[in-house]
């Protein structure tokens, strides 16, 4: 099939859709900005998704094999070699007993937010901007999940033993501590991969299904048996409705509670600047803060890598998303001055002396950086419609958040370890080969991320074709409006 | 229903083996360092690791300095081990249960062979007295003959605590048993206490009112550090001067 | 070269190649951890239940463990002090036709060095075991150990391991309470 | 074959969990391939599994504190206190706890050797082959041509050295231990001498007092004997008089003993006599009467402007101590490591006279001397030690026999105790380590650890009733070493002749019991028996012999007030800026290097393990744009070193401190560092290095009696600190000036 753009597509529309001369400008407007008001015929966006997971080129094989080689070096290898010297390779001591791996991991876990926040509340509120691109964050929940969990076994002195967090009935006659946050961060974790992968495969059905149908050897075999048979009957469709339906609405439960429980790790503890009950919602939309910025990477990447994307993500997209990061950092702003506010108002003097040690110690840049990098930038970017609509801007202020709230995480954990009740340990930590493996994680997520690009549609076709049927524009008068059909 | 024992855990009285340190004697020698560090078997980590903060001591000497020179004073020595606190904030962070209380002797007990290494239990110590064993550190031939049959050895990534010797405590029991009788107040004692040449630190049954722990800690101007946590330290400080 | 070689591979021949080279190496990496886990072989068949017969109490040879944690295995001179007694013991022919057994022990006893035993019975490092409580609490050496009136060399006939301690105190404790704890607690066993 | 297979079974489900146990348990290898030898014969009172105990005496060092040794199986597992002993009734220092390290240290010397000097190799020899060596020796040289250098402890040896060298016209054997040339006892004794009218060492009854002025003895670290004087230092202040003891101490740098101190005085190097004697005239005043002579002559306000000390402060001292019913004061350390460190212990000892404390109880006594001992017999001073090496490096020497001590790191390095060795034909080190002296000897035949040896050590100081501590092996030597004692009566033997006569033992326990028979008339022991065998039984039970009553002598104190006192202020050798105070490590002290618990533990003062450090006062630092873990060279007339910087909170700014026990070049591996090489490089440094040849009167070493220069070099070496320098020192917290 040959190649497309947005030039062909708008004039193949202007064809397809000969509509009254004074409405045309109105009309060329909507369409170029709005996917959903860009219908194509169904066969050919079918194709242009197979296109882009096919069309592979040399320069994809060669990201691919340096991550490749990432991945087996930084992470098995290094991982490996710490197993076999022991946790002394890392940079942790005494006071800072936890360090990268659970700032990793919570990192991780704020990634995977993202695609929950994506693809199950905005559909429970039908956001129908959500639709192109609903596939690539559920994909990043899942990703970056198996890339958190790998960041919990590595901060565990004896991953081999890691089945012991697990109940299940043995001669010790030992369970798990179920007083333990640990406990049920094992527990929320799971669930969560579970739930997510469960909430990634159930809309992948249909796209499975169309792939089946338009593929030839081992692929079709791997649709085939992925596809479970779905042939698109007005049976299956409902019970697959009714399905994500209920996913989509117990989904959102479970995304809160993870990285509430991530938070109660810290907020459980009796350790000053810890202890604090707002962690719970602090932690959440910190989370959906560095998820939506790695969204918005996401898709500018795909957008301008992959074929055929150009179509199926548009600026409007990254407008909807540039006002939604807006929203969270400013709530993120809103938590974060609340904790530290109530906790210096606490007045407990070790409490203090961590807050006079996040600005004022000698992590005191990451404290300041954070704060540009979560609220100054994003507040002083996103506002401008122009700007959040351009992609490679939104990627660097994506970028950006990303980094503060790494870094956010990063003062919370091992900086936040160093000040504790007893002076006498007060000790700072510096990453050792943590930093490998999490470069090492990181280049997994891509890893596997890539991959899937080249397994499964990424655009939930049949989503963007519902979403294209239900649209319409309707004139009252001298105005043209969107008009959005009920579905269900 | 409650059982009687669990209604004698909340109250402040509840501990069974206690210490009490006078500071105000303590010269900070460190010889009850190296006694704990041969009695319990604790790995030395070599000059890199022990400036890192990785020293495995159980015990160590916390001094301070108040004033400026020329009126520059040291802060009375302070002796910090595990508290062996009646509510324990390491105990509930525990996902395996490596670090429990012993309902039988009152004490916090770390189980080596039951430890993930999670390191939760040393972050929730408020008293930080938590060792983590970060490598297998090497004690070449023939040194590992020196080490104490009673208490196990451990290796990387396992933490580690003071146990208020409780391999002297079953052993004393044994003895006592053995003869039919109670054990007896002062015939034993934790390593720490046996060498201190000052005599600063008594150990002994502290829910016994006749016992010599007893009646130091009831002297009056003890104090148990971060009470205010609610954590019931059994040890009593002694600042003395 | 490569392709040629995968190509060859992929036949079935090739396959079964694969097939064999990988449980070849599967089953020598099984064996060398199995191996690892063998003991010595012991100097001595030693014939629990000859001793038995004659009425030797288990305490005769292994007083430790009525007395501490361990139980002991006998000083060669306790051997002696029975079996330089006994005539087919000296009779380096009697010996040598009809009690083979004997043999390593005449050889230890004459050249004055210790016999390497294996222990049997073995409880890992973090268990701080105490025979004499177990004695003084009315257990009877075969209740673990086994009736060593059948066997020659001793054997275990249970795994020691945490369940099988705690069964055997949780039942000891029954309704006494106070022992329950005791008896259950991790710091008992484990420091 | 049945059994065979049960036990594969149980293997087998055993080896679900333990499949690889030595990696998973995480409690040590639990390897299946496990073999048990019993005993042979089963020794008398060991029963399998139960722990024996056996009393002895601690080596580290010659205080002579009596040791319990917890043995199982054959193997030393823990050093306590023997609580009979009287001296340290039960309790140890820590490095009586780290002698196991020393035990089963990884850097024994396994075997005699004979070695090329400078050689850290050697070939082994048999020890028939030593002692035929040692015979030769003995037979081969003039009587005046031999000579034994030798540590403080064991006695024992000592003994059968000197009758050896009394009866065969040998050199007499020469003692010298490092931390007797830092307490400077002769010094100490030659006060007494003069005061007193009698040599002695002084016994102070800290416990007993209720103010002690303490004049730069760090009595609770490894001055004289330290376990005795914490003990008496804890009845300070619990109070035996049931009231907190005060305690004051005149140091320029905060020692951990000036630590536990009230008041901390950091006076002006030099002008301790004239502190005290200040002292003692104000308090004179206070008393009324007529002034004694040794205060006449002193200026209470010149002594304030000098030392630096308020008049007010002075004053007040004075009252303190004249008011109190138990006043004691002690001169020691780096007090009397000065050039008038005899005025000073003269001027400290003449202040008791005013709390006339004398034979009282937390008075000064004269120590009381053990039981098989008739006077006081006092290591070389380095003084002494000086003319020995002169005689060295004279060749006057053919043979030279090192026992129990290491010079070439004892002594100051400007001695040149390794150049004075080459002049010597023939070195014989019986070095238990490979320690720098036993690197540069031709023959190493090791001796025992102490933990392996028999023996006895006399306690000079720290208890009221003599003492002697006995020594008895607790295990069975670990390695090919040969005890001392016994190569030298073996050698004497083969020697025959007079070195035969002179020793006619058959081994050392002989030698031993007819050193102790004695003992058994002796009236008011702690024990007694009728026959020897008994005797020395008991003796090794109990951990040695002492008298139930007090054996301290009172000394002679008509005449202390009515002489003269020379107020003189020390004079310093060098060009320097600064007053250099070197200080042993209390945690190391002279032979603790090589112990690595030892250097795990952290200084009782800055928590450095590890490592050496000089203490600089901030405000100097400051000046000379230092900071923590700076390195600087420090120059003194006699050497230059290298060492970082640990910021000092409590040293006088115009003083800087090195502690004294690191800087090993040899004496195994945790007494060494390595280089990035893997070669063996020096750990920490030797303060000795940058002391000279300047003496005081008495002939100990000024060692406190130098000035010196510091430079920055621009390198850093971080130290190892247990202490957290943000919490403590509040550096990184943001909080800086």
């Amino acid at each position: 099939m040959a190649g497309y753009n947005n030039n062909a597509v708008h004039k193949k529309v202007e064809s397809a859709h000969p509509k009254a001369e004074s409405h045309h400008h109105d009309e060329e407007h909507f369409r170029e900005k709005h996917l959903m008001l860009d219908p194509l015929p169904r066969g050919q966006m079918n194709d242009m998704v197979m296109e882009s997971m096919t069309t592979t080129s040399w320069k994809f094989w060669a990201v691919f094999g340096l991550l490749s080689v990432i991945v087996a070096v930084c992470l098995f290898y290094v991982w490996g070699y710490m197993i076999s010297e022991g946790l002394g390779v890392t940079g942790k001591n005494r006071p800072s007993y936890w360090g990268l791996f659970l700032v990793n991991t919570v990192f991780w876990i704020g990634i995977s937010h993202a695609g929950t926040f994506i693809s199950a509340i905005l559909r429970v509120f039908k956001a129908e901007f959500r639709r192109p691109f609903t596939r690539a964050a559920e994909l990043m929940t899942t990703f970056g999940l198996v890339q958190a969990g790998f960041s919990v076994f590595m901060h565990l002195g004896r991953v081999w033993l890691f089945y012991w967090l697990l109940p299940y009935p043995n001669q010790r006659m030992l369970w798990p501590n179920l007083h333990s946050p640990l406990s049920w961060d094992l527990l929320a974790i799971t669930t969560y991969l579970l739930s997510s992968t469960m909430y990634l495969f159930l809309p992948l059905i249909p796209d499975l299904a169309m792939a089946r149908d338009k593929s030839t050897g081992w692929r079709k075999t791997f649709y085939k048996t992925l596809a479970l048979g779905f042939r698109g009957t007005e049976g299956e469709w409902t019970h697959l409705r009714n399905a994500m339906n209920i996913f989509a609405f117990a989904i959102i439960p479970v995304m809160f509670s993870v990285h509430t429980i991530v938070s109660w790790d810290f907020a459980a503890a009796t350790r000053p600047g810890w202890n604090s009950t707002i962690f719970g919602p602090y932690f959440v939309v910190g989370a959906l803060h560095s998820g939506m910025g790695a969204v918005v990477m996401v898709l500018a990447v795909v957008r301008g890598t992959m074929k055929n994307m150009k179509y199926f993500i548009r600026p409007e997209h990254f407008d909807a998303i540039g006002k939604l990061m807006l929203i969270i950092s400013m709530a993120w702003a809103y938590f974060f001055f609340n904790d530290y506010m109530v906790q210096w108002y606490g007045g407990d003097k070790w409490t203090k002396q961590l807050l006079h040690f996040h600005e004022a110690g000698p992590m005191g840049w990451m404290w300041f950086a954070m704060l540009i990098a979560n609220i100054a930038i994003p507040w002083a970017v996103l506002w401008n419609p122009k700007w959040r609509s351009t992609p490679w801007i939104v990627f660097v202020v994506g970028l950006i958040i990303n980094f503060g709230m790494y870094l956010e995480r990063y003062i919370i954990v091992p900086v936040s370890l160093s000040i504790n009740r007893m002076p006498f340990t007060w000790r700072l930590y510096y990453p050792r080969v943590e930093v490998l493996l999490g470069i090492g994680t990181l280049a997994f997520f891509i890893w596997l991320y890539m991959a899937a690009s080249r397994l499964i549609p990424l655009i939930p076709v049949w989503e963007v074709e519902e979403g294209q049927m239900a649209h319409e524009l309707k004139k009252f008068g001298r105005e043209t409006v969107v008009s959005v059909s009920e579905l269900e | 229903m409650i059982k009687p024992e669990e209604i004698k855990m909340s109250t402040d009285e509840s501990g069974k083996w206690g210490m009490v340190i006078d500071q105000d004697i303590c010269t900070g020698c460190q010889a009850c360092v190296a006694a704990c560090a041969m009695e319990n078997n604790i790995s030395f980590v070599g000059e890199a690791d022990s400036g890192y903060g990785r020293s495995m001591h159980w015990i160590r000497i916390e001094r301070f300095w108040e004033g400026e020179y020329p009126e520059v004073k040291m802060t009375p020595n302070q002796p910090m081990m595990c508290q062996q606190c009646g509510s324990a904030t390491c105990e509930p962070v525990c996902p395996a249960f490596a670090t429990i209380h012993s309902q039988a002797e009152q004490l916090n007990l770390q189980v080596y062979n039951r430890c993930i290494g999670t390191r939760y239990c040393a972050n929730n110590c408020p008293y930080q007295v938590r060792s983590f064993n970060w490598r297998d550190y090497e004690r070449p031939e023939p040194l590992p003959n020196q080490f104490n049959p009673d208490v196990t050895v451990r290796r990387r990534g396992v933490m580690e605590k003071c146990t208020f010797c409780i391999q002297r405590i079953h052993k004393a029991q044994d003895k006592a048993k053995s003869e039919g009788r109670e054990v007896l107040d002062g015939e034993f004692t934790t390593a720490c206490a046996q060498a201190c040449p000052a005599s600063a630190i008594t150990f002994g049954r502290v829910d016994d009112p006749e016992s010599l722990v007893s009646q130091l800690a009831h002297r009056g101007h003890g104090v148990k550090h971060l009470e205010e946590l609610g954590t019931l330290p059994n040890v009593t400080y002694f600042k003395g001067g | 070269m490569i392709k040629r070689l995968f190509d060859w591979l992929k036949q079935p021949l090739g396959l079964i190649a694969v097939g064999i080279a990988f449980l070849a190496l599967f089953s020598l990496a099984a064996y060398g951890i199995f191996q690892s886990q063998q003991s010595p072989a012991q100097p001595i068949q030693f014939p629990h239940a000859t001793h038995a017969a004659r009425g030797l109490q288990c305490l005769y040879c292994h007083p430790g463990a009525a007395r501490g944690p361990s139980a002991g295995i006998p000083a060669q001179a306790k051997c002696w002090a029975c079996h330089q007694q006994i005539q087919k013991t000296l009779d380096s022919q009697l010996a040598d036709t009809q009690f083979p057994l004997l043999k390593p022990l005449v050889a230890a006893v004459t050249s004055n060095t210790p016999l390497e035993w294996v222990p049997v019975a073995m409880v890992p490092d973090f268990v701080q075991f105490n025979h004499r409580a177990h004695v003084a609490a009315g257990q009877n050496c075969e209740n673990c150990h086994g009736d060593m009136t059948k066997v020659t060399v001793a054997e275990n006939p249970q795994v020691f391991n945490m369940g099988f301690c705690l069964n055997c105190h949780k039942k000891v404790a029954g309704e006494n309470h106070e022992l329950l704890v005791k008896l259950t607690d991790c710091g008992t066993c484990h420091y | 074959m049945s059994d065979k297979l049960s036990r594969r079974d149980f293997l087998k489900l055993a080896g679900v969990g333990a499949a690889s146990t030595a990696v998973l348990t995480g409690c040590g290898p639990a390897s299946r391939s496990v073999k048990r030898e019993p005993y042979m014969q089963m020794p008398e009172y060991t029963y399998n599994g139960l722990s024996t105990y056996y009393a002895t005496t601690c080596r580290e060092c010659a205080a002579g504190c009596g040791l319990v040794v917890r043995t199982s199986q054959g193997r030393a597992i823990k050093t306590e206190g023997n609580a009979n002993n009287p001296l340290n009734l039960g309790k140890t220092c820590a490095r009586g706890q780290a002698t196991l390290h020393g035990l089963y240290n990884p850097d024994r010397v396994t075997d005699p050797i004979k070695r090329t000097r400078g050689n850290a190799s050697g070939d082994i020899v048999t020890w028939e082959n030593a002692t035929q060596i040692v015979a030769d020796a003995l037979k081969n040289n003039k009587p005046e041509e031999i000579a034994f250098l030798m540590g403080m402890a064991p006695d024992h040896l000592f003994d059968l050295v000197a009758d050896l060298a009394n009866s065969t016209g040998i050199n007499a054997p020469v003692r010298f231990g490092a931390l007797n040339m830092f307490e400077s006892r002769a010094t100490l004794s030659k006060a007494a001498e003069n005061l007193f009218g009698e040599a002695g060492l002084p016994f102070f009854d800290v416990g007993g007092a209720q103010v002690v002025f303490s004049f730069g003895a760090n009595f609770l670290e490894t001055w004289l004997s330290p376990v005795s004087y914490t003990r008496g230092f804890a009845g300070l202040r619990e109070g035996q008089t049931k009231k907190r003891g005060t305690f004051v101490q005149f140091e320029s740098r905060m020692s951990s003993t000036a630590g536990k101190a009230d008041e901390w005085m950091p006076l002006r190097p030099g002008t301790e006599a004239l502190v005290a004697l200040a002292i003692g005239r104000l308090a004179s005043e206070l008393r009324g009467g007529s002034m004694p002579r040794a205060f006449a002559d002193v200026d209470p306000l010149e002594a304030a402007s000098k030392s630096g000390i308020k008049l007010e402060t002075l004053e007040h001292l004075a009252e303190m101590f004249a008011n109190s019913t138990g006043a004691l004061a002690i001169p020691g350390g780096t007090a009397l490591g000065q050039s008038n460190g005899l005025a000073v212990a003269e001027a400290v000892l003449a202040l008791n006279a005013i709390a006339d404390n004398f034979g009282k109880p937390g008075g000064v006594f004269f120590s009381a001397l053990a039981p098989n001992q008739t006077e006081y017999q006092r290591s070389a001073s380095v003084k002494e030690m000086q003319e020995f090496v002169q005689q060295m490096a004279d060749g006057k020497f053919k043979v030279l026999f090192v026992h129990g001590l290491n010079p070439i790191f004892e002594l100051p390095a400007s001695l040149d105790f390794k150049n004075a060795l080459k002049n010597v034909e023939q070195v014989i080190s019986f070095a238990t380590f490979p320690d720098e002296t036993a690197l540069e000897s031709d023959y190493v035949f090791p001796d025992h650890h102490g933990l392996e040896s028999w023996g006895y050590q006399r306690v000079a100081t720290g208890s009221a009733q003599p003492v002697l501590s006995g020594a008895q092996p607790v295990v069975s030597p670990f390695y090919n070493t040969r005890a001392t004692a016994d190569v030298l009566i073996a050698a004497a033997q083969l020697a025959s002749g007079k070195f035969a006569e002179a020793l006619p033992f058959q081994d050392e326990v002989e030698f031993l019991q007819s050193k102790i028979s004695p003992l058994m008339s002796e009236a008011d022991g702690f024990f007694s028996a009728a026959d020897i065998d008994t005797f020395a039984a008991y003796f090794q039970q109990y951990g040695g012999w002492w008298k139930l009553s007090d054996g301290r002598a009172v000394p002679n104190s008509a005449d202390v007030l009515n002489r003269s006192l020379s107020s003189a202020e020390a004079e310093f050798a060098g060009e320097g800026e600064f007053f250099f105070v070197p200080f042993v490590s209390p945690t190391l002290a002279e032979a603790g290097a090589n112990k690595p618990w030892l250097q795990e533990l952290p200084d009782p003062t800055t928590t450095v393990m590890w490592n050496t450090w000089v203490e600089i006062n901030p405000v100097t630092a400051e000046e000379l744009g230092l900071k923590d873990d700076d390195v600087v060279t420090i120059t003194s007339e006699a050497g230059v070193l290298e060492v970082p910087v640990y910021r000092y909170p409590a040293i006088r700014p115009d003083t800087i401190a090195i502690p004294f026990g690191q800087g090993h070049t040899a004496y195994g591996r945790y007494a060494t560092a390595l280089d990035e090489n893997g070669k063996i490089i020096k750990r920490g440094v030797n303060p000795t290095d940058l002391l000279g040849q300047h003496f005081n009167e008495a002939g100990d070493l000024a060692f406190a009696g130098m000035k010196v220069n510091i430079k920055k070099t621009g390198k850093k070496q971080l130290l190892s600190r247990l202490e957290s320098i943000m919490g403590v020192y509040g550096v990184g917290l943001g909080e800086e000036k």
